[in-house]
């Protein structure tokens, strides 16, 4: 058993965690052909069939139901405002394999030469609202109301002490919804993590439409004309977002550490948390000088990368790699997709760089509160 | 968009003529492009102006003129008040703050331990400052030396007022271990 | 064609109507931040930022010419630039040193980052080595691990550490350079440092000593809608968390912005600067940061009151000092009352109030002298009688007992005193009850007479027997006159000649004590004043008048003294008759509020004109509330008439009833108060235009009945301060003063001197000795003009001052003496009373009111031994041998070699009375305790050669010659050792009977130069 | 000869019942029951027909249902909690602990926890749906932006409403939260380009004039705070909400209902 939670805790490890996902993530929803090939000859495509469904269901129940026993793991999950998390936990995984098994369906369907599920004969195929819809409608009120009762009538919800300005509990929470981007705050900045990343996921989410300009799959699950679409949707939406809430929520403990879902947050464990800047790296290891007194000259390498990064890169990859993508986007689309894209994937790249080389910003500069 | 979409209505024909009073002076005016122009961008910049206005009101309405916040900056008096060498407890108790003058000049001290918050005591025959709670050490500096706390203590903004006076703002904590004890207000050349 | 537009109106036309009216919300916009912006307390900012500035400058110029006339000044400039040029010759030098630190900074960076990383490794492996000690993962691989990093933490560090010191010794070397240049800067900056922080001051607040970007600045921070972020011209305001503003239901704490357009109240500096700029007076006492009432913590409406939140003249609710300031205000800045704010500023004149908020039981008679005026008239005058007011409980009726009324005065003194008091006593506190306002028409004038018939009737009536011992002759007036002057009777009365004091002071009250002790004559009878004075308490248990241990002879020299002169004027008044018709009114009155008609007719035809007289009597005493001063047989259980005064001011105004007077009182409570202590009966009258009064409709015992004092413009000032202190804020106990046992001993002891007017004769801590100039005129008249104005001879035949008494006496001794007072200073013809009527327990109350006041918390002194054959005490006979003691002091029964006139007390008292420390401090320095006494400071031979010490002092004085204190001690314990009898009163009476004092006539240098 | 007709279908059928409900009686044939639908201000929120998988649970989810009627929920439990709650520093913890200790059916207050987070989940599922089954596609795109904005103010509700109870949990989860606001890029006092916005000695972006300040009303956490926030999670954000959530729902009946294969 003891074994068991040991295997748990160091795989969750972020390193660990982080790169099993990344790897694995492309092949259970490929984004291409080549990836859909793989996908299929590893025969992942059994996750979405209804088997699956009840072993990773069952396997999930079993977890907690073990994990329960467990008093570091216990006092975590049953913390009242985690609970909704551990149901987000199933409700996503459900519905995600919802998704996927209609869109499976349907794509068989298609195969076929026949109408997917949803087609309908117009305007043969309508149905009345009153009383189908309204009816289905008032039944799943009444249960979900019914449901709401339960809830609060058997998990009180959380009042802890009263306020104190002067003494801050260890760690200091956001909102869990937040807590995705207070993962990012180890990695980035402030002003990036708390104020230009978050606004670039609502722009980016609202630009969506605007960006997918593949007129296939409106009205219907599927995957097969949309892989590359839905495949990025579900890297943002289940890695870059509710991956990181259930990190940020279960597996940081005081002082922001890392902890195992069976470990004990013990507020004294250190971590080696020493990094450096790149400018550090350059002058004092490379070239074993001083830092420049210049701002400038200091952190004109990083300038130098982030600039190529962001102006250099897209140009690039637009005669190159995307070149079908850019041809397919027109100009304005495909500027705006690929700096959204590029930037969100700033955070696994600083992600790396830190567990890699210690590497803590690439351009630094605390005077203006300028640091990338 | 699919033909199948749209909507099937049928245009009924208004069957007496519209009214007409203005009908005409609208047909015989000629609408000069430039008078267009000119009457409605003019009501429309007053407008957007007008609107602009309200939205700086309400940006303005935020911020009041008075805060009642607990008072987290005062005055410890002139630098001539302390002596090189020691430590000064004399606003230990009202604001938690050591204010401390070496030969270079005075710097402020955070009276919190950085393991658990407690509050450490300055002992003169050691100097040091030694925490009760858990045993954590720090140097005159804030620097921590022994005991369980995993950083130096934090000093607080100290500059001069227009009178002379030493002003030490609470709300701006300097960390030594980010590099910060070298900033010019952390620490008030005398 | 038809119009397949379906338009209306003209497009055009409502583009013009679209452009107007957007154009006219745009100005509306304009105007509303226009309207914001504009503050009216921004102007009085802008003004006294200006005031600011040029009182800076003036400050600037000033320390300018001080440093250019400063001779070290100038030397320093001249060191600072050698120092420069030494340094600049020495620049090549300094560059090596200086890139050499540079490199070194760069090794000291990377190597420090190589053991960081180290030590956070090592940190971590430590941390995993006390888990794996917990039994969490393996300890000797963790042990190894750390053992490992700690060795790689420790070098690294030891490699910084020895780059880091080739740091320092560059530094030094740099700091050696360059040390005679700082040494320089120092001394200049230290000695210009007063001007270098004018200068920078100015560039903060003067725009022309600003640099260009912060003249812009200055400009940009106070423009609209940016001038939140850091405005110069800002709302300033304390907030104080524990005094509250009462908001009914609950308190607020206050919010004081005052000092937003008083800007500089804090500052030194702004003294002479028009209001609202001035500097607050005394900011030792008020609003320094070190004084007992800091701003951050009392704000300003504690004391002032008004309406702290407010930020402009009216809605801050000032308030003027008097009418025709109110008219300069409305002129000048449309000032009129706020509406709606139950608590306007005091005007200053009543500012004093609010000290009685926290200091009630010690009223700080210097520093707020109106209200200690205003408290002595609410005891003098007997308010407390009628009106509850807390604090009083416990303070006696400040009128004569009337019990026994008939044997000291006859029914007719009795009428017309009651009928017009201040005829026969100008001064007296007794307030006139008839003739006023309300009963000046006939009607109630022939009503008056019988009203005052009742109660004269009654008190006589109930007068009971005091049986009056016989004079041994008729005494001597004269004689009893010297008696009167000397004795002490001055502290407490006034007698024939002197003339009442033009500006009131508790002081000048302190002599009103008692009655007048004038035309005592047309009031009572000589028997009666020699049994009363002879033993007061026997006439009246619960007098105040103390003892004087008259002899007999002096009592009857006294009383033929103070029966000897009449008021003629009073004595002509005519008593009118009886009139029972009259009378039948006022009784059916009485009885008609309680019974029905035929029963009235009934008890009054069963009336005798006597029982008549005596039932109006006891129900008009009931009526004016005669018995809240007197005592008065029957009435011992009653109840005070009165509205109940505790919280009077912080009743609503509107409870106040201006009735007909609202148009010519101004609406405040002060005024309305003043209206009411000033004309008590007005409220019953209706003003008319020519300044008469006509009457209210009212039933006679409906009327209004509080009497009229006579109290002049000073004195209504000093009671309406009072009175509007009266309120029933909360003050949280961090903002009283401390209640400590000192604190509570000197509120209980100051209540006691004051109820028995000690300071009437001493002064205590600058206050009180009110009978000085009478102890002056009366030397006058026994020596001359000279003598009397030489103050230390006046001090000398004083009461003594009691400044330090708590240090000075012991307390055994000091209850003994006030059980039983003896002769100390054998030349005072003033006599210490005894006041019998203290209880034990009061005059411990006394006691420990002086031990605690100076400081002294043991309630018993150890006895102070001494040993007659140490050098310590042969030392003090040689000193007290050279400095002629004897000359002034008895030793025993031993009389002074000198006149009487500079005796001192007697020394053999010494060891029994004083406390051997306050004696050595008394010859330190005895001017310093008793500023114009006539003790000279002992003289030691300290400043000599030991060699003349030792031959003209001896041996004893040579040893203990280094310190002055031992000497001091020496004579102290020589003293101690000083025997014989204590009591040398007949001595002293002999002498004086043969001797005389020996006034040393015309000649002015008497005194200290001899000793 | 007169049908004995029951109590509730005379009711149905007479004055008071038809006068209220357009159309009235017992909708039985394909009209009426197509009157109900346009006939009635709620209802007509539907078309009066749908294609059939619209009804499907299993295509919808009923997630957009579910969290418009988690917003009733919310608004509900939220109108009588303020009956109860006052948002001061001084009330607001103790009346907090009224509503569990004494107020009657003070679980509103866990309805209205619970339900907060609910909604945030059941908006995160509403808008994943839409994405798998693609329809933000035109002519819809417009209404998926709406949809994120309404994403965006629910998290905003339910994060001011964090703070209202005014414990330990509320306060640090704000401070945690709202301290990102101080490194907002030229309007937060640490954030990048601030200190250029100054002139001579004068900092304009400060830590009472930058954007935090402007949201907590304060330096640090306080009662200006708690007001602001309460109000701006009872009035302001609601208010909001409410006139795109209307946009919303109109532009799905003008986009064409739900969406269908082609």
């Amino acid at each position: 058993m003891e074994g068991f939670k040991h295997l748990i805790d160091s795989l969750t490890k972020p390193t660990i965690l982080v790169t099993f996902t990344f790897i694995i993530f492309f092949f259970l929803f490929p984004p291409s052909d080549w990836f859909d090939k793989w996908h299929r000859r590893l025969r992942f495509n059994a996750l979405w069939g209804k088997k699956a469904l009840l072993i990773i269901n069952v396997l999930l129940v079993a977890f907690f139901i073990f994990g329960l026993g467990d008093p570091d793991f216990r006092a975590i999950v049953l913390k009242p405002d985690n609970v909704p998390i551990s149901g987000l936990i199933f409700l996503v995984f459900f519905f995600t394999w919802l998704s996927m098994n209609q869109a499976y369906k349907n794509d068989e369907l298609v195969e076929a030469g026949k109408p997917v599920d949803e087609h309908y004969d117009a305007p043969n195929d309508k149905v009345l609202v009153w009383p189908d819809l309204v009816y289905v409608e008032f039944i799943c009120l009444i249960l979900f109301s019914a449901f709401m009762m339960v809830w609060s009538i058997g998990l009180a919800a959380p009042l802890e002490e009263p306020a104190n300005p002067s003494e801050s509990p260890n760690p200091s929470k956001a909102p869990w919804y937040f807590l995705g981007l207070q993962e990012m705050l180890v990695y980035f900045d402030p002003w990036m993590a708390g104020v230009v990343l978050p606004s670039l996921i609502i722009v980016g989410l609202m630009a969506i439409p605007y960006m997918d300009n593949n007129p296939e799959g409106s009205g219907y699950y599927s995957y097969k004309d949309r892989k590359l679409s839905i495949a990025m949707f579900m890297f943002g939406w289940l890695v870059l977002w509710v991956l990181l809430i259930v990190i940020g929520t279960f597996l940081r403990g005081p002082n922001w550490n890392f902890f195992g879902p069976f470990e004990y947050w013990d507020s004294h464990k250190l971590e080696a948390l020493t990094n450096v800047n790149l400018s550090e790296f350059i002058y004092v290891k490379l070239f074993n000088t001083g830092l420049p007194g210049n701002i400038l000259l200091r952190e004109i390498w990083g300038l130098l990368i982030i600039l190529g990064y962001f102006m250099i890169l897209p140009p690039l990859l637009a005669k190159t790699w995307l070149k079908d993508m850019y041809l397919k986007m027109g100009v304005a689309r495909y500027s705006v997709f690929i700096v959204l894209i590029i930037t969100a994937l700033t955070l696994p790249i600083k992600m790396y760089l830190r567990w890699m080389f210690n590497l803590k910003y690439i351009i630094a500069i605390p005077e203006y509160f300028f640091n990338f | 968009m699919p033909d199948a979409n749209k909507k099937k209505t049928a245009t009924i024909k208004p069957v007496s003529p519209p009214p007409a009073a203005l009908s005409q002076a609208d047909d015989n005016t000629q609408v000069t492009r430039r008078s267009f122009f000119s009457w409605l961008s003019l009501g429309w910049l007053a407008f957007v102006a007008a609107t602009g206005g309200f939205f700086t009101m309400m940006l303005r309405f935020f911020f009041p003129n008075v805060l009642f916040e607990p008072v987290q900056t005062f005055r410890a008096g002139y630098p001539e008040d302390y002596e090189a060498g020691e430590v000064d407890l004399r606003w230990k108790a009202k604001y938690a703050t050591w204010i401390i003058r070496n030969d270079e000049g005075i710097y402020a001290l955070s009276t919190t331990c950085t393991h658990l918050g407690c509050t450490p005591n300055w002992l003169v025959a050691e100097q040091k400052f030694k925490c009760p709670c858990h045993g954590s050490g720090f140097r005159k500096t804030g620097i921590n030396f022994e005991g369980p706390a995993p950083r130096p203590l934090e000093r607080f903004r100290i500059v001069l007022a227009d009178d002379g006076q030493i002003v030490i703002d609470k709300t701006k904590k300097y960390q030594q271990e980010k590099g910060q004890w070298g900033d010019p207000e952390a620490f008030l050349k005398v | 064609m038809i119009n397949q537009q379906e338009r209306y109106y003209n497009i055009l036309k409502l583009n013009k109507w679209f452009a107007i009216s957007s154009i006219l919300f745009t100005l509306i916009w304009v105007l509303t931040f226009a309207n914001d912006f504009n503050r009216p307390w921004k102007k009085y900012q802008i003004q006294f930022r200006q005031m600011e500035i040029e009182k800076t400058r003036a400050d600037i110029a000033t320390a300018n010419q001080n440093l250019e006339s400063d001779e070290t000044f100038t030397a320093l400039k001249v060191q600072l630039e050698a120092a420069q040029n030494k340094v600049e010759s020495r620049q090549d030098e300094i560059k090596i040193i200086q890139k050499n630190i540079q490199k070194l900074e760069a090794n000291v960076y990377a190597k420090n980052q190589i053991y960081q990383f180290a030590k956070a490794d090592m940190d971590v492996a430590k941390y995993n080595y006390e888990e794996a000690q917990h039994g969490l993962g393996n300890l000797n691989s963790a042990k190894k691990e750390f053992d490992n990093l700690s060795l790689q933490a420790a070098s690294g560090k030891i490699e910084v550490e020895t780059v880091e010191r080739k740091i320092e010794i560059a530094n030094n070397e740099l700091k050696g350079i360059r040390q005679s240049l700082k040494e320089a800067n120092d001394a200049i900056g230290s000695i210009s440092r007063e001007k270098d922080l004018l200068a920078r001051k100015l560039t903060k607040i003067d725009p022309e000593a600003m640099s260009f970007s912060n003249k812009l600045a200055n400009i940009v921070r106070d423009v609209p809608v940016l001038d939140f972020i850091d405005p110069y011209y800002k709302v300033k305001q304390v907030v104080i968390k524990d005094i509250e503003d009462d908001m009914i239901y609950m308190g607020v704490p206050k919010v004081d912005r005052c000092m937003t357009c008083h800007m500089g109240i804090d500052q030194k500096g702004f003294e002479d600067a028009p209001q609202p700029y001035s500097t607050h007076p005394n900011l030792e006492l008020y609003l320094g940061t070190n004084s007992p009432h800091p701003m951050n913590e009392y704000g300003c409406t504690s004391c002032h009151a008004g309406r702290g939140r407010g930020t402009d003249f009216i809605s801050s609710a000032h308030s003027p000092d008097n009418e025709e300031m109110a008219i300069r205000w409305a002129g000048e800045l449309n000032w009129h009352r706020l509406h709606h704010w139950d608590t306007p500023m005091l005007p200053m004149k009543y500012v004093e109030a609010s000290c009685l908020k926290c200091h009630a039981g010690s009223i700080p008679v210097k520093e707020s002298p109106n209200l200690a005026l205003g408290m002595t008239i609410v005891e003098k005058g007997g308010c407390f009688g009628c009106h509850q007011i807390d604090g009083f409980e416990s303070t006696p009726k400040p009128g004569p007992g009337l019990r026994k009324i008939a044997t000291k005065t006859t029914k007719e003194f009795a009428f017309k005193w009651i009928y017009e008091p201040r005829s026969f006593r100008e001064n007296t506190w007794m307030p006139h009850f008839f003739k006023q306002m309300n009963s000046q028409d006939s009607e109630s004038l022939i009503r008056t007479d019988q009203e005052i018939h009742a109660i004269v009737t009654y008190l006589f009536n109930r007068s009971t027997e005091f049986k009056m011992e016989r004079m041994p002759n008729k005494g001597n007036a004269d004689n009893g006159r010297m008696l009167v002057n000397s004795l002490g009777c001055l502290g407490c009365h006034l007698t024939e000649g002197e003339e009442l004091a033009e500006v009131k002071s508790v002081n000048s009250i302190r002599r009103e004590h008692g009655p007048n002790l004038i035309k005592l004559g047309s009031k009572t009878n000589q028997r009666w004043i020699y049994n009363w004075i002879s033993d007061p308490q026997r006439y009246h248990p619960a007098t105040k008048m103390p003892n004087l241990r008259l002899s007999k002879q002096e009592a009857a020299d006294i009383s033929s003294y103070l029966i000897s002169q009449r008021d003629s004027n009073f004595d002509k008044q005519i008593v009118p008759a009886v009139d029972e018709i009259e009378l039948d009114k006022i009784v059916t009155d009485f009885l008609g509020s309680t019974l029905r008609k035929e029963e009235v007719k009934a008890r009054l035809a069963g009336m005798n004109l006597d029982q008549k007289l005596n039932y109006t009597g006891g129900k008009l005493i009931r009526q004016y509330g005669c018995y809240s001063c007197h005592d008065i047989g029957g009435f011992e259980d009653a109840k005070p008439i009165g509205t109940p005064l505790t919280t009077e001011a912080s009743k609503l105004i509107s409870k106040l009833d201006f009735g007909y007077f609202h148009d010519k009182l101004p609406h405040t409570k002060w005024d309305w108060f003043r209206q009411k202590v000033d004309s008590p009966r007005s409220f019953d009258m209706i003003p008319q235009e020519d300044y008469t009064y006509k009457m209210k409709v009212k039933n006679p015992l409906e009327k209004l009945r509080m009497p009229h004092f006579g109290l002049n413009e000073q004195e209504l000032d000093a009671i309406v301060t009072v009175i509007m202190g009266w309120v029933k804020d909360e003050i949280p106990s961090t903002k009283l003063p401390v209640s400590d046992a000192r604190n509570l001993a000197i509120a209980a002891g100051e209540k006691l001197i004051t109820q028995y007017n000690c300071q009437g004769c001493h002064s205590i801590d600058g206050d009180g000795a009110a009978i000085l100039p009478t102890v002056a005129s009366w030397l006058e008249e026994i020596a001359d003009e000279t003598t009397a104005e030489d103050n230390s001879l006046v001090l000398s035949f004083a009461p003594p001052m009691l400044d330090t008494e708590g240090k000075k006496v012991q307390p055994d001794w000091l209850f003994k003496f006030f059980k039983n007072p003896t002769m100390i200073r054998p030349n005072l013809q003033v006599r210490m009373p005894s006041f019998t009527m203290i209880s034990d327990n009061d005059w411990n109350t006394i006691i420990k009111y002086f031990q605690l006041k100076d400081g002294q918390t043991n309630p018993y002194e150890n006895p102070h031994s001494i040993a007659k054959n140490s050098t310590t005490y042969r030392a003090g006979e040689v000193i007290q041998d050279m400095g002629a003691c004897n000359n002034c002091h008895f030793y025993g029964d031993q009389k002074p070699k000198q006149a009487a006139l500079s005796w001192g007390p007697n020394l053999a008292l010494t060891k029994e009375r004083l406390r051997p420390e306050w004696v050595v401090d008394w010859f330190r320095d005895p001017q310093m305790i008793m500023p114009g006494t006539k003790m000279p400071a002992p003289y030691i031979p300290t400043d000599e050669p030991l060699a003349s010490v030792r031959e003209t002092w001896g041996n004893d004085v040579a040893k203990l010659h280094s310190d002055p204190e031992k000497l001091l001690e020496a004579l102290r314990d020589y003293n101690w050792g000083i025997s014989g009898p204590i009591d040398v009163s007949a001595i002293v009476k002999a002498h004086l009977a043969s001797e005389g004092y020996g006034f040393v006539i015309e000649d002015d240098d008497w005194g200290d130069d001899d000793w | 000869m007169a049908e004995k007709k029951g109590l509730l279908k005379r009711l149905a059928e007479g004055q008071i019942w038809t006068s209220i409900f357009r159309g009235g009686g017992v909708p039985q044939s394909r009209r009426q029951r197509m009157m109900v639908v346009l006939n009635s201000v709620f209802l007509h929120l539907h078309p009066v027909r749908l294609p059939k998988h619209a009804v499907k649970l299993k295509f919808t989810w009923c997630m957009g249902g579910l969290s418009f009627f988690l917003f009733l929920i919310e608004t509900i439990s939220g109108i009588l909690l303020m009956f109860y709650y006052r948002p001061t520093i001084e009330y607001a913890y103790p009346d907090i602990i009224d509503l569990a200790e004494q107020v009657p059916f003070g679980i509103m207050r866990e309805v209205h926890r619970w339900g907060a987070h609910a909604m945030v989940i059941t908006v995160w599922l509403h808008m994943f749906r839409v994405f798998m089954t693609g329809s933000y596609k035109p002519p819809r795109e417009f209404n998926w932006s709406i949809g994120v904005i309404l994403l965006l103010l629910t998290l905003l509700l339910s994060f001011t409403g964090y703070l209202l109870p005014w414990d330990q949990l509320a306060i640090w989860a704000i401070t945690v939260g709202s301290n990102m606001a101080r490194a907002t890029p030229f309007l937060g006092h640490e954030g990048p380009g601030a200190a250029l916005l100054a002139i001579g000695d004068i900092n304009f972006v400060t830590v009472a004039s930058d954007v935090r300040f402007a949201l907590i009303g304060g330096r640090f956490l306080g009662e200006a705070t708690l007001l602001r926030f309460y109000v701006l999670h009872c009035i302001g954000l609601p208010f909001i909400i409410m006139i795109f959530m209307s946009v919303h729902f109109w532009r799905i009946r003008k986009d064409g209902g739900i969406s269908t294969p082609v």
